[in-house]
């Protein structure tokens, strides 16, 4: 306890030089590493490991909402559950979502449902799963971030990907990224997720204290990263759909009696819903 | 079908009206509903308040209790905040445990208070790492007409002014009223396709594609933000939402100050 | 505690003269207040002070019933959930229904079966609410009360309407509707509501000591108060629908682009159904 | 539909031989159904009883823990009730948490125990503010052929009266049974029509229009009433009612008692 | 405190004479004694003691499954529910399912769908419910034993009762049907289920520590049990029986009602159902 | 329907594959999938492993804390074991409170670490009858194909053996490994109609008749059993089930074992 004030009321957390306690400059990102398609029953997968966070996303659908009274006859539903599992937190998170989890699966599925193309799957259900594994602060944005690769991994027609980093302020200064001590010893944080491609806004969140100005400075900050995220975003569906490329000509597998998640996805993306860069 | 052919009609008529500056109730587009507010309407809690934006009516309940702080905080008082959505507001509301909207709502409302600091919980220590005052605010919807998050807002901030806590009763010394540092205001802009819109009733609401509230204080600074449903903002029109909530803040804060 | 035990044992519940510690005779009621219409979502609504009781009653319906399988072909089921907010009480009560509040919402719903013409609305539901604001002992039968009025606004056809009052024992006295301390610390409470017109008997509840000729003693001060408090409730009805003309007449409201309360009403009861005298 | 025309035929027999003081199975319109008491059922149980009023049979077991008192109840022990309405009863009893039903039921009989004071709970304060007897009343219903009311009062009746305080192996001194003052006795009355019919069996109670339990002690005075079902009851009603349940109540509870 | 641990330490639970608390040789049942249609309402119902276990265990059904999502097209559940009283044990149980009904009530509806000829009531639900009124090790046995009387009673066509017994190690020495303190105190507990004409084993679990050979005279103790349960089983539908005729043939009821459980069992199994020894 | 006709084909298919010895995967009957465990993969836990069993895929956390023991186990520390089966896992899986499925699985694989005495849970008491540690073993299936029970009892034996008990920070003196005594192995065989299958993947595991999970020690001694599903077994094929799967788990142990 003694320990916990000490630290709440002295620490410093940028140092003479500008550093953060990590060592990186106020708009630097923490190590990004991201990787489609790495599971094999959902439609769609993505893994992340961002800083000291790792998030696993997968996708099922577009399937039959259930249950029925749910389905919207016009459009599909885009659901989002993001979870902590138990141990992904110093002290142990009891299973099942707690009203923090509920709120920001809430605002993640309207930030998917900005992008989806809903009205092509009426009655359908888009269903995203965001588990936390191992958790240090922005995990809602690297769920968000991941997902949105799951999505595409999983062929969900969309207008574009979606990318999301925090900026937040620490000693009184404005910073990207923020991590598990910054957050908790901050001044404020901000999550944002936006359309890279368009500058269009999906996920906007902030609490603690900013002027007017330290907001505008936080989301220039966001806003640049979300495009460098984009570009790993895009790599990593590159390399997945390569590996597939390798895979089918290296080994030919012995004859499948079960579909796999290539075979099922009839319902490919045309190129330029991720833009003309394509994947 | 036929609500869906309704609405479509109904968001044309709102749009058309909106684009020249007007809105079906003959506000401003920047013009929040008239705010009537009624403190200590319940003899039974702390402190309380009935606030009407228009024809949304709720009302809030402070209890206070005495209990152990959370060990990472020892030093300050806890708050708890939490919404009923009752069935008898609105036909779409249901009773059972809270929804995700219903959670949502009292968590925003939550960050407004404790992220501006509004009230100084270390005061509220009462013997560090055991003892603080609990702060249970309990939110009751009683009539539903569009934006909850401001309505609710306003009546956890005027509930927590009219709040005096019972010390006495408690063998704590005298009874005091709550330590106010800051008067954060909640402003909620509703977007229809390309139009912002202050204070949405209940249909601009249903017809909205997107939502932005702002919180600020009494500097004009930024306590806490939220944006809901599944529509788009632009930057720019993030930065107007943020201006125009700085100013109708100013415009509203009085209301809540007076006792 | 050793307070509590002392009032306990000591608290004199009426002193030389006959007089309550209100100051009130043993035959007499707290003061009462009722206003009709009071909500613009509900179909109908009622607020009533009664004492240091403030309760809202909103009445929905008749409407579809849900969920399917609970929709009766031959009937409208009459459903009454009674609510305490978790501030109207002196320790605050977790939000939810416990096993009190259960129990009220079904004799209440089961009282209210007995007068409203369930077979014109075959498959349907009629759904009163009660929210307690401010509790001070006798809510259920201010509920009840209350929600009759609210009923009456919705324009549910029903044989008439309800009155409630409780009736007691205090220091060997029977009296009528006990306050909250004279409930918690007084002998016997008794509970009921009947149909002020017919003398039907809708609600009976009793728990305490009384002998038989307490109970008939208790019953006949309950029996008149509910024809006083049938008296109020025709008031109120009266006040609301003079207004609402009034409102029609003074103020020709700018087009309104929903239907409201007054316009949704197309069942309105016919007027011997709240007897000769009318509303 | 073919049940409800059934239940419409059944309900005109019935209340045809009512109409001449005879019901289905032989009783008068006033006589309960034969009960079978056996006591200590349960050897796991600090006191049990499983009764049959008719073909209606259930088992209530009695649980004595040491425990905290209520605050505002520092010198008397805890009771608490709770009924289970098992699916193996009835095939309209589901699983799952307690509905109103059960928790109606659970209240009167625990209300008729409570108010008349059966138990003089203040023998159960260990030492006050701190430590008292708490007593389960747990009632599992297995068979449902009509009025729960008064076979699970009586169920709990016994169960209590055959209910040893495990004392010695809680450290407390000598066991001793629990401190019985008086002996209160629940009897039902369903409403057909204009008639009255004391004990429903379960196709009365399926087709009567209002039910009234009413519990006296053994000086005929009342300590718990509590009316159900749809229908109203004339005061007139109610009074002959209240005589019955005295009359029957003196003639049951002996058989409560016997040991 | 000090007791149990002295108790678990020192206890011996087979005597020099190689008796083992109760008096038991080690390859000796419990005394049994199962009582067939006890309960009024339920289709075919079975009361079972054994030591000092009490067990009563109904079956409604085949019956029209609920909630209708759950109905199998092609044949019928069949589900159990294991549950315990609350005053069945020394300390109370809170009343609901636990986690250790939870998976009991799993492996009993397993067991049982090996010989319900599921194929014959496509929709439908064949319900068994085993509650445990007096508990003393060997519950979910006793249950499952007496269930299998219940569904014989019901008239559910099955390939043949199953019968069921455990066996474990106490004091080193392998043992049949542990009591509460063998169980408790004992090395290893398995219980198993068979249709013992056939010896299929329809119900396994082991937990503790057992060679492979003990692990094979357990199983030979059991598998002897099970043979004298079966009989003990058709004893008791033998008496049912018999004694609903002689309820015919003796009192001729006066004109019931409501058809009886007799009359409600059309689809009475066809003898061989229950081998060639019929009931 | 379709899915009944393909499954019908498939088992037909699979079941004369198997007839012959061969698996659609190219193992035989005997062979376990492979088998890739990584040790501490969430450094927030004190104890974790990530297992692929073919493709099935779990994670397990390990974390410790300190609390008050059971009072009729004064001297050891508590284990508790869930399994979540997160809907990311597979179409079939949902979200909400623990289906029996997940509920069996967490039990049995309990089972297994607990009736093996793997640990010693008696070094896990701190102060007897008040403070001992708790050891919370939570298991996340990320991808499921099939015989969770196995993998997920790799999981959690490969977890445990890389936990470091953090005894520092709780001021208990120094951090040291959970004191392992046995190393349990989970083997689990499939039925199809004559046929025993090892480690059936999840299309052996959807047409299978019936399950056998059995746990041997490193002396082959048995440990824990757990029949499943609605088909039965011969007594001759429990016995060779078991045979297998000590010759299995002989095979395996070193794999669990390594560090």
């Amino acid at each position: 306890m003694e320990d916990i004030e000490h630290i709440q009321k002295e620490m410093k957390l940028i140092d003479g030089k500008g550093r953060r306690l990590d060592g990186r400059k106020p708009d630097e990102l923490r190590p990004v590493r991201i990787e489609a398609g790495v599971l094999r029953r959902a439609d769609g997968s993505a893994y992340m490991e961002w800083g000291g966070n790792k998030v696993l996303a997968a996708v099922y659908g577009p399937r039959e909402a259930h249950p029925r009274h749910l389905q919207d006859p016009a459009r599909a539903l885009v659901q989002c559950r993001y979870n902590m599992a138990p141990f992904s937190v110093t002290d142990r998170k009891r299973p099942g979502p707690d009203r923090r989890s509920v709120e920001i699966s809430k605002v993640i599925s309207e930030a998917f449902s900005s992008v989806v193309f809903k009205e092509q799957f009426p009655r359908t259900s888009v269903d995203i799963f965001i588990e936390v594994l191992q958790a240090d602060a922005g995990t809602r944005c690297a769920g968000l971030t991941a997902a949105s690769v799951a999505l595409a991994d999983a062929g969900v027609p969309m207008r574009d990907l979606v990318a999301s980093c925090a900026s937040g302020k620490i000693d009184g200064v404005v910073c990207l990224d923020l991590n598990k001590d910054e957050d908790n010893f901050g001044d404020a944080d901000c999550p944002m997720a936006v359309i890279p491609r368009t500058g269009e806004i999906v996920l906007l969140q902030m609490d603690g204290h900013l002027t007017y100005d330290e907001f505008q400075k936080a989301m220039s900050l966001s806003l640049g990263a979300a495009q460098r995220l984009y570009e790993l975003q895009r790599d990593a569906l590159r390399r997945r759909y390569a590996v597939t490329l390798q895979d089918i000509l290296k080994e030919s597998p012995p004859a499948p009696m079960v579909a796999g998640p290539a075979e099922s996805e009839p319902e490919l993306p045309a190129e330029d819903d991720f833009g003309s860069e394509g994947i | 079908m036929s609500d869906e052919i309704v609405s479509e009609l109904m968001r044309a008529h709102v749009y058309r009206l909106a684009s020249s500056g007007q809105r079906v109730d003959g506000r401003g587009l920047d013009d929040p509903r008239k705010i009537v507010i009624e403190r200590s309407f319940v003899k039974t809690a702390e402190g309380s308040a009935r606030v009407k934006l228009g024809n949304t009516d709720i009302l809030v309940g402070i209890k206070m209790s005495v209990g152990e702080p959370y060990p990472d905080t020892p030093n300050t008082g806890v708050l708890s905040t939490s919404v009923e959505l009752i069935p008898m507001a609105s036909p779409t509301f249901e009773a059972g445990p809270p929804r995700p909207d219903a959670i949502e709502l009292a968590r925003v409302v939550d960050r407004g208070i404790r992220e501006s600091k509004m009230v100084n919980m270390e005061k509220l220590c009462i013997t560090p790492k055991e003892k603080v005052w609990i702060m249970f605010i309990d939110i009751h919807v009683l009539d539903y007409d569009g934006n909850l998050f401001d309505a609710c807002s306003y009546g956890a901030t005027a509930a927590i002014a009219s709040t005096v806590v019972p010390a006495k009763a408690a063998g704590l010394g005298d009874d005091f009223p709550l330590p106010i540092d800051h008067w954060p205001v909640s402003v909620t802009t509703a977007k229809i396709k390309d139009l912002l819109l202050v204070d949405p009733g209940l249909n601009e609401e249903r017809m909205a594609d997107a939502r932005l509230t702002v919180t600020t204080d009494e500097s004009g600074d930024i306590r806490a933000m939220q944006k809901g449903l599944s529509g788009t903002f632009t930057y720019d029109e993030v930065k107007r939402i943020i201006e125009t909530a700085q100013r109708v803040g100013r415009e509203i804060r009085p209301l809540l100050q007076a006792s």
